[in-house]
């Protein structure tokens, strides 16, 4: 079982001519999943690694079926690449790129609600599900395996080094999903322990948090509604306090936002947080233990 | 990337927002002739921080010998770290009363945010909830009259002061959004002789939104050596401690300087060099790190679009040309780790896999460096 | 019985202070409609004809519990004004003001889609239900009286003369409304004829079309469905050739908008068309005798 | 308000739409002149109708000569009853293929509709529907990019023309909204060395959105006396009858028309006096009515906003100042009526109440008058 990825999913590579595309194309093919098309406007007709290429998103839905799409296209044009997806109807859209303005993922992200589809990103790393052999992302291949974990995780390599540490402890993972870093996604951790509560296969989940923002403290509420235990590590302990945006930034986090408030909000709503990612392992294996 | 005041006020005017006369001044003479022009005048340090009144950034004169005087004195002082190297003269006004407005973007609703206070001014932060008038923008309808009209009503305001505010909220978004802003803020908004104007202003613009307005002043508030950083593209924040730091992705640099306070140390710096950064810019970064003459130097590398025989290439080229004449600390797995433990191993620099294992030797070396 | 506008709907005035604003409010008041407030940025506190005046459509809701709002703020205003009303959860919304942009009215049509709010307009004379003694719009108060005729036109003057005639006639009306005579409305013939399909008391329509556009074509289908019969009045018999847009609205048009194409039409679906506009009353006796 | 071809074209290129090198030229020494700057050209009749071409409204010319003898002939003839007073002189080009594309609002879906066809040019209007694309935008979100290229697509179109077409919807799309446009037009949208280039223009702009285009050229394409009643801010339309019309409302005074033609007369003119008009124009439009020296003048006023009284103080503000020397019906119901009807009786005026009455009443004094 997984969230968010399924098998069912048939996924195109938007952007898929780029080197990015075509490099990310034969790792998710070597990985199992379904890619069934990419789109790179006026190369239609072409192929990459066996991949059919359509001039557009539609085009390549019509002759496809493809239910996902995985956006590789520089950030100047990913807005129009998002929007592309979500009118042609495709429910799960995976942005990549990082820089892309704010103003565009506003956009972006309020248009979903309308259109239904399911953004994971911007500036993101993607997500995998082992169980499913599906991944739409840019993370190394070999570091997943099954099992009952589910991760959520603000930032790609802290993810990887997690998720690999969670395989060699034997603690594989249902699905392993990236909010993106930037300051404006499509998801945040409740919506996805949302999806994590649904998921039967899900025994504990992994949250991957950071300082700034006040993502996590939002989402230490819903800990007690979610029903499984929760390991949290949160990055930034020695960083350098962030430079403030003005007063505006003050009086909207009101002291939210430092390591110590988010750490302080998720204990009390019951997570057992770690203070390095080569503790989380253990503590997960506890967690599945009680 | 922050805009300095008087750029920021120069933006609020292009769009109809009315602001103080005043002056970009450098020297002690061009503060005298700006008290000539303008009368009495506040001189206000340009620097990118806040609370620059309390700290002595805003100081007044009434006569131009006065303003030279205080020029003197101001021009090239340290406020909050940050030199002093431009003054703004503005005509002094006589404030009835100070409000608060700002835009910026609300990560969690994930929309942009008008917030605007009856009680504005420097004590804006210590103002409870109640007094903040907070408005989320539709941004497919954007910000029409009407919605002005609402704050200026929630707010308790009147007649012109009423409908000021009201365009105001209009002009004030239409920045935000047409110059990709992360904040525009006006604090104090003043009432003077009964009429709006903007007395301070603030303004952040996207970093990743930069190449789209080419007619914004271009402002690094970092210093040198971060400068030299990000014009690399890489993102870079000097710390106060010894042993330098690179790892690829903003969360794992952030652990990587956890790690190495874990076991005792203290980082020198944060470096992120990117997700999939190639070998020029990797090199490129690492030089940087060894011209900081640090104690222990940390290279942290987990490869998902990062290949680890990149990075290997990457230390090999600075050691073989720049030379790194302090102890060096790999830990390196994941894309291509094979390759590039393999290339390191051959020049005889030893690779760690275990990240906790890397950290605790870096702090070791750094200590027996002492 | 009566559609659109009962005397359930509490009614505000949005430019209640201006000239228009301030006439036809002691006109609506005068028939009977219940204007419980007005609209006027910065003379809230104020009352015009003993009713209160807001400084927003919001205060005014909360205050009063209005259900509908007339416009009557200049046309460069009026997108302001609609929005305003309909952000704030106006289901009503009639429109007085002529030259209204195109793409604000556009832009308030579209958006109505999302708030669920109706539109009536712009550039219309507005809606009247005689039975429930209720008028939303500019029309002369003395010329209705209730009956079971609905009435849909898209010009004003026009309908005040077949109204007239209907009553002159003692054929009463139930709604009278004007579709507004701008090129984008809020309303068009079809959706006034679902309404008037659903109004039990309404016993016959007529409609007062004219030549240009292809809102008469359009409706000629729904005749069928209407299950009610039809009179219907077409001016422009003798009027000049329209100038055309371009190839474009020959493109859009192709052969629709003239009067015979929408007389055609309406016969076709068993409208009865009548030529002059004083033989719509015997037209309608008959239809409604039948 | 429609633009003509040069001032449409000068738009186009304001947002970077490729148009030929042209000059506008309105005699025949400019146009020698402009052979000399740009070689062979096709001179143009500024008129603002369709269909110049097949009327002989674009000639060519190979030489500076033949320019000036083509623009001698050209200037000051009649096109479709429009008189060519100027020309625009543009470079010749070699057209490989000719595409249609057009931004208009679609009245019936409320929204703007973006036709393209890949069969441009005159016979565009001949062409089938399903060789043409047609394509709704939600007015929310605008035309992105993709919304171009799945017209292209759609088109058939390929590489270069491919990806400059994607780029010119997003642009002519801009065009429409941002001027306000009713419509915007190219036909032929030509493809030249492989290149798209807008080889002829059309853009009308919403009259009632004029006041927030101040920049935007003012052209009434009405005769003098039309142009001359738009002034006063009426409707109006010259008809070639002989009975004046004036009537409240679009529809009232085509009803009007109507009956008119009805009871066997011909009318003049179509004038709508306005749902609201006061006294002072009434009075202006009815002065107009009697210069045009009809055999008679039909007033049918239904009183709603339009107040009777303020009619019949317009007729006897016009009957005691230019006079009226021709026969007058007026049909006066509805608001004031009695104030109205009162006013008119004193002065000797009958006032109907019927419309069919008054109307026929006109034709018949019409006929007497021959």
């Amino acid at each position: 079982m997984a969230i968010l990825l399924t098998h069912q999913d048939r996924v195109i590579v938007q952007g898929i001519t780029g080197n990015q595309g075509r490099f990310h194309t034969r790792q998710m093919l070597a990985y199992g999943t379904p890619v069934v098309g990419g789109v790179s406007p006026t190369k239609g007709g072409s192929n990459v690694e066996g991949v059919p290429v359509f001039d557009s998103v539609k085009e390549a839905v019509e002759n496809t079926g493809a239910t996902a799409s995985i956006v590789f296209v520089p950030a100047p044009f990913a807005k129009d690449a998002a929007f592309e997806a979500m009118e042609n109807g495709v429910r799960l859209i995976v942005m990549i790129p990082e820089h892309i303005p704010v103003q565009d993922s506003i956009d972006i992200v309020n248009r979903a609600k309308t259109t239904g589809s399911t953004i994971i990103g911007p500036n993101t790393f993607g997500v995998i599900s082992p169980h499913e052999r599906s991944k739409m992302g840019i993370m190394p291949n070999h570091i997943y395996q099954p099992g009952p974990v589910g991760v959520v995780a603000r930032s790609g390599t802290l993810s990887y080094e997690i998720a690999f540490s969670l395989s060699q402890s034997d603690l594989g993972q249902t699905t392993v999903v990236g909010m993106g870093g930037d300051p404006v996604a499509g998801q945040t951790f409740i919506t996805i322990l949302e999806q994590f509560r649904h998921d039967p296969a899900t025994q504990c989940v992994v949250m991957v948090g950071e300082i700034g923002g006040s993502a996590e403290e939002e989402a230490a509420e819903y800990l007690s509604v979610l029903g499984k235990p929760v390991v949290a590590y949160l990055a930034g302990r020695a960083a350098p306090a962030g430079k403030r945006m003005g007063h505006a930034g003050a009086i909207i986090e009101r002291g939210k936002g430092t390591l110590e408030s988010k750490e302080k909000a998720l204990k009390a709503h019951g997570a057992e947080v770690v203070t390095m990612p080569w503790q989380v392992a253990d503590a997960v294996r506890s967690a599945l233990a009680r | 990337m922050k805009q300095y005041e008087y750029m920021a006020k120069g933006i609020l005017a292009q769009y109809g927002i009315p602001i103080a006369p005043g002056q970009l001044v450098e020297s002690p003479d061009a503060a005298a002739e700006a008290v000539r022009d303008l009368g009495p005048v506040a001189l206000k340090a340009q620097v990118l921080v806040g609370g620059r009144g309390k700290a002595g950034g805003i100081q007044f004169a009434q006569t131009p010998q006065e303003g030279a005087h205080v020029a003197q004195h101001m021009l090239g002082m340290l406020l909050k770290g940050y030199r002093v190297e431009k003054l703004y003269a503005e005509q002094k006004l006589p404030i009835e009363k100070e409000l608060y407005i700002s835009v910026t973007t609300d990560r969690n609703a994930k929309k942009p945010l008008v917030m605007a206070s009856s009680a504005g001014g420097v004590e804006i932060e210590d103002v409870s909830d109640d007094q903040i008038v907070k408005r989320h923008v539709d941004p497919a309808i954007g910000v029409l009259p009407y919605f002005g009209r609402e704050m200026a009503q929630a707010l308790g305001l009147h007649d012109v002061v009423f409908k000021e505010f009201s365009e105001l909220v209009v002009k004030l978004y239409r920045i935000y959004r047409e110059k990709d802003a992360e904040l525009v803020e006006i604090n104090p908004l003043a009432v003077v002789d009964g009429h709006l104007i903007a007395a301070d202003a603030r303004l952040n613009i996207d970093d990743s939104a930069l190449y789209r307005h080419q007619d914004v002043a271009r402002v690094d508030e970092g210093s040198d050596l971060e400068q030299k950083v990000h014009e690399i593209g890489l993102a870079y924040v000097e710390l106060d401690g010894d042993i330098a730091v690179m790892a690829n992705g903003a969360g794992m640099a952030m652990a990587t300087l956890d790690a190495i306070q874990y076991f005792g140390g203290r980082p020198a710096n944060f470096l992120d060099a990117g997700g999939g950064a190639s070998v020029e810019p990797t090199a490129e970064a690492l030089g940087v790190l060894v011209t900081m003459k640090p104690k222990a130097i940390l290279v942290n590398i987990f490869g998902g679009i990062t290949r680890c025989d990149d990075v290997a290439q990457a230390i090999l080229q600075v050691r073989n040309t720049v030379g790194i004449p302090v102890p060096l600390v790999v830990r390196l797995v994941g894309t291509n780790e094979k390759e590039g433990v393999a290339l390191l191993n051959e020049a005889g620099i030893q690779a760690y896999s275990d990240m906790a294992e890397a950290a605790e030797r870096a702090v070791g070396l750094a200590k027996e460096a002492l």
